[in-house]
């Protein structure tokens, strides 16, 4: 019955990695994703993983939606109403795919595999917890600052009020004709902290620098949060 | 292996019900002008389906990232009452880190519609 | 259900995960191929904790750090795809390494 | 939830709103927000001839079998479909309730084909040269445009809603574009229609945000308190309206009106209305489709349901009006 | 796994389902000052009334999903009590780390209310869909807070012991404030008043506006069975579950439900509901440190 399940469970996993790359629709997509993930963690509950198993089920199951908000929000056609093709270099990329998967089984049926595995009924669970809490506080404080760092990370690249104000404030359009005024807007205006510094191409960058030039970085913040208060 | 099967057969159970439910329906085939989405006898330019704009993006990626800290805390639950006050202490650090980039994220408005 | 059957069912998912992440054009379905490629590693870890690990709690880390990480690199990746989106209206792999310039 | 009897879309007119009311409470009917789940499309209060078309829609969008009843109104013409109900609200109730029962359905009015010709043409099927071209199953897709408040220029999607969105006072139109669920502009085509005098009572003011406040229990119990007596003073029941905690869950500020009262103060004003037993101040809502672009889908319903429906009939000048303004 | 407990999971969903339309009717018959009578015999005739009637589609669906959405809700409303025990031992699911599973079904409902707004391609729905995404992935945050707290004094995450850990003293009164918390979670799972984001009035039922016939009253049902599956987890982890003198142990377990059903009902019809942003912003900056003093208490008192 575990085998039964176990093929059941890996064939599906496949199936719906497969299906992730196949289907037009990117809710689709995102979801058969998540169906990948969640039969890997129905084979970690055979694999007597409770814990990793279950937990993985619910933690993709919220990475995936964030995944759809983000699919829809930035793919053209995200239901996928007209259906098309978006690949490039195909055949290598099967080649790629293959050749690792190959490669990789091979390692498997030739090595000599180590063979201990879990005693039944070991407290798994408990003994992750005592070595999550360790002797020292590593761990958590380990991924406490990292969490930290994604956040705030995720908070200045993707929200428009940044630090130092508007992400787009300050940056000026392109000017008609290369150097010349910005098309628009007035010079004096720009000036305010680039977030993308990632310019919108060489006559920006020249009017960039006129910017700092006439009203220094210093105060130029200090208006912005002003505005932003 | 009997949760896994017990999830599988309550699933299809509901399934079943449900298409059973739809397989006794009344007539299938809906008009062109039946297909019309409701919007108060409105019509609209373009498919509802879109490069929507969600106006919580930022949030959802300070829930990810926060969301994270679930995985260590399930583990600690269990060997908290054993640990002490050790664990009290190291989830405090822990949660007190984390909330740091939420203040963060409150004080730059991503909880708000942007 | 051995060590080798599950290794060779996350070789299956990394595989398919290295496909998506060489041949798709965007990229938001290429971090989907990224995803898959965790998947497989995930699973992989989990069979050797299981299976040749003796249940040793470092196994089980592991596979929670391998979470942190698809977390951490979807939270990353989303955010500076809105970055990018914000000053050039594209998610595309293409336009991304034209930005190198 | 719906509950009660003979699920029922009404398709309010003008003049009528009160008298809707009134029929809501029959216990043998069940008024429903979406013709999808109605089996009868009710059409009450004086129609606008114009609105045919919309009403054509709402028919059709009805689930099988169809039947259409008109109530203390004339039938459309061109619409000849369905049949009149008698004038009392109780009668009508009874009326309407055993329709639904009978069985011969009624065709549709509109042409059965979709709204743009769809072929593949493409080499995977699509409706035109590249993703975003074509008319995918009869219907252009959403194209980028700039945001008012985050500057992600992301799809925006535009569609003409009303005159029968029951969250909405009845007979208004408008041309909305919204992105996500954020209005970015709105073009007001039709004013609401006028209403008799019940539905300006405090009462059924504060009943319509009620319902936006997820509250139907209460919104109802000040219905069946204006059926029976709308001038009497009801301390009590606006005390109960506010323990509910409705004022502090409206964000301040929502909606500022020309004298720089907010949706807040203006159904605390309603409350304090009702408590006192007199019609509630009117309010100077200044440009009704200005006030709304920016605004969250649900905050800007709480805006609209936060004037009274004369309030924003003065606002809005008729388009009819404007352009024979313009035209002199 | 205790097969035993099928029939009663099968008992407590449909006569919890039927209890809950007769307290929506009591309460919505007490507010409005109307008998109760007609509140009652409505739903059921139209439900029956809906089961044949027709199935209308829009221009363009994503037809499996927004079809099978109600199915799937049903089968997480049922894969929640599963997890319940009915009785000493009497679990259909019997697992070491059932309250995670629990908190799997808690983040599966997100993606099922989702994909039943995002289906039928209309604004309304997808409208819903979006807002549900917005309130329904931070109010998990408490939700995991306050069912963590509430394993610390089982020193365990099975639902098992976290009954048994409650034979001298309900949850409840150890952390109160982790019942109120987990309640605001509850009515977020089953879209109901002040937490109904999907499915709203102001957006003419939201997710569910484009629902007719047959796929409106499974989708109802769906609600209703997990109204069902969340009052009977919240009675086991903060009530004490079957534990109780003199009558036998699911007897128990049922009447804690009912409570815990009563207060959902009461809630749904006397709270607000309020604009999503402002709910947003409340839930991160509001319960989420709430249930973290709740959880440092929680975590005192069980030392």
């Amino acid at each position: 019955m575990t085998d039964a399940l176990f093929t059941g469970l890996s064939a599906l996993a496949l199936y719906a990695g497969w299906r992730v790359f196949r289907v037009d629709s990117m809710v689709r997509a995102s979801f058969w994703l998540m169906i990948s993930f969640i039969a890997v963690g129905g084979i970690g509950i055979l694999l007597s993983a409770p814990y990793i198993g279950v937990a993985t089920v619910f933690m993709m199951a919220v990475e995936m939606t964030v995944m759809v908000i983000f699919m829809v929000m930035f793919m053209m056609n995200p239901a996928g109403l007209n259906p098309m093709m978006m690949v490039h270099q195909h055949r290598f990329s099967i080649g790629a795919g293959v050749v690792a998967f190959a490669g990789m089984t091979a390692a498997t049926l030739l090595t000599d595999l180590p063979s201990n595995p879990v005693a039944a009924g070991k407290a798994v669970v408990h003994d992750l917890g005592i070595e999550l809490l360790g002797d020292s506080m590593l761990i958590f404080e380990t991924a406490g600052v990292t969490l930290l760092a994604t956040m705030v990370a995720a908070v200045v690249l993707s929200a428009r009020t940044g630090r130092f104000g508007d992400a787009v404030e300050g940056s000026v359009p392109p000017g008609l004709e290369p150097g010349g005024t910005p098309a628009g807007r007035v010079p004096e205006k720009s000036g305010g902290h680039h977030h993308g510094s990632h310019g919108d191409g060489r006559s920006d960058h020249a009017h960039h620098h006129e910017g700092h030039d006439h009203d220094g970085g210093g105060h130029d913040h200090a208006g912005d949060k002003e505005k932003h208060a | 292996m009997e949760t896994l099967l017990t999830v599988l057969v309550l699933t299809g159970i509901f399934v079943a019900l449900v298409l059973a439910a739809y397989r006794a329906s009344g007539p299938r085939c809906s008009p062109w002008p039946q297909r019309l989405p409701f919007l108060g006898g409105g019509e609209a330019d373009t498919h509802a389906w879109q490069r929507y704009h969600v106006r919580f993006y930022t949030m959802t990626l300070v829930f990810i990232a926060f969301e994270m800290e679930m995985m260590f805390m399930y583990p600690w639950a269990v060997v908290f009452v054993e640990e002490g006050l050790k664990a009290l202490a190291e989830m405090g650090m822990f949660l007190a880190i984390l909330s740091l980039g939420i203040l963060y994220g409150w004080r730059e408005g991503i909880f708000r519609w942007q | 259900m051995t060590l080798a059957s599950v290794l060779i069912v996350a070789a299956g998912l990394i595989g398919i995960g290295l496909y998506g992440a060489l041949s798709q054009q965007s990229f938001v379905m290429l971090m989907m191929g990224l995803e898959l490629i965790m998947n497989g590693a995930l699973l992989a870890v989990l069979g050797f904790w299981s299976f040749a690990l003796g249940g040793m709690p470092e196994g089980q880390l592991l596979a929670i750090v391998i979470m942190a990480v698809m977390a951490v690199e979807m939270a990353a990746g989303f955010a500076l795809i809105v970055a990018v989106y914000r000053n050039r209206q594209a998610d595309v792999t293409e336009s991304l390494t034209t930005l190198k310039q | 939830m719906a509950v009660g009897g003979t699920p029922v879309f009404v398709a309010a007119g003008g003049g009528i709103l009160g008298a809707v009311e009134a029929l809501r409470l029959e216990p043998a009917l069940t008024p429903v927000a979406t013709p999808r789940a109605a089996q009868v499309l009710l059409v009450v209060g004086e129609q606008r001839p114009s609105d045919r078309i919309a009403l054509a829609r709402i028919h059709a969008q009805l689930v099988e079998p169809r039947a259409t009843v008109w109530w203390r109104t004339d039938r459309l013409s061109g619409f000849d479909l369905g049949t009149r109900a008698p004038e009392s609200v109780s009668d009508a109730a009874a009326f309407i309730s055993a329709q639904a029962t009978q069985s011969d359905a009624e065709a549709i009015l509109l042409d059965d084909a979709p709204p743009n010709p769809w072929e593949g043409i493409g080499p995977h099927g699509q409706g035109g040269k590249g993703m975003m071209g074509g008319t995918p199953y009869g219907r252009p897709m959403a194209m980028t445009s700039d945001d008012l408040r985050d500057g992600l220029s992301l799809d925006a999607y535009t569609a003409t809603f009303g005159p029968y969105l029951t969250q909405w006072p009845p007979g208004l139109i408008m041309e909305t574009t919204l992105q996500g669920d954020v209005i970015q502009s709105a073009r007001i085509v039709e004013a609401p229609l006028a209403q008799d005098v019940l539905a300006a009572t405090p009462h059924l003011e504060l009943a319509r945000l009620l319902r936006l406040l997820e509250l139907p229990a209460l919104a109802e119990r000040l219905v069946r308190a204006a059926l029976a007596n709308p001038s009497r003073a009801a301390t009590g029941l606006a005390r109960a309206v506010r323990w509910t905690g409705v004022l502090s869950a409206i964000p301040a500020g929502l909606g500022r009106d020309e004298r720089g009262g907010d949706v807040r103060s203006r159904m605390a004003g309603r409350l304090h209305a009702l408590a006192a037993g007199r019609p509630a101040e009117p309010a100077a809502p200044g440009d009704v489709a200005a006030m709304l672009a920016g605004l969250e889908w649900h905050e800007a319903a709480l805006v609209l349901a936060s004037f009274s429906i004369d309030d924003l009939r003065r606002a809005i000048v008729s388009p009819a009006v404007r352009m024979a303004k313009d035209a002199a | 796994m205790s097969l035993a407990a099928f029939p009663f999971l099968a008992f407590f969903l449909t006569l919890g389902a039927v209890l809950a339309v007769v307290l929506d009717a009591v309460a919505r018959s007490a507010l409005a000052g109307a008998p109760a009578g007609r509140y009652l015999a409505g739903p059921l005739r139209q439900a029956a009334m809906r089961l044949s009637g027709q199935l209308v589609t829009t221009e363009a669906p994503d037809r499996a999903n927004w079809r099978l959405a109600p199915g799937w809700y049903g089968a997480l409303a049922a894969a929640g009590l599963a997890v319940v025990p009915f009785d000493e031992g009497l679990a259909l699911v019997q697992l070491p780390t059932s309250i995670v599973l629990w908190g799997a079904v808690e983040a599966l409902v997100v993606v099922v209310v989702f994909l039943h707004g995002w289906s039928p391609n209309a604004p309304f729905p997808l409208i819903g869909a979006y807002r549900y995404v917005a309130t329904g992935l931070p109010v998990m945050l408490p939700s995991m807070f306050v069912l963590i707290g509430a394993a610390l004094p089982a020193r365990s995450l099975d639902v098992l012991a976290i009954v048994e850990s409650q034979r001298e003293m309900w949850n409840v009164v150890r952390q109160p404030l982790g019942l109120l918390l987990l309640l605001i979670v509850g009515l977020s799972l089953t879209l109901r008043g002040p937490m109904d984001y999907a499915d709203s009035a102001d957006l003419a039922g939201g997710s569910s506006a484009e629902d007719s016939g047959p796929a409106r009253a499974m989708w109802q049902a769906a609600r209703l069975a997990m109204l069902v599956a969340f009052s009977a987890m919240a009675a086991t982890v903060f009530l004490g579950g079957y534990l109780g003198p003199l009558l036998p142990g699911p007897l128990w377990l049922a009447l804690k439900t009912a409570l815990v059903l009563v207060l959902m009902v009461a809630a749904t019809h006397l709270l607000p509901r309020m604009p999503v942003s402002r709910m947003v912003t409340f839930l991160w900056v509001v319960l989420l440190p709430v249930s973290f003093l709740h959880l440092l208490a929680a975590g005192l008192v069980a030392l």
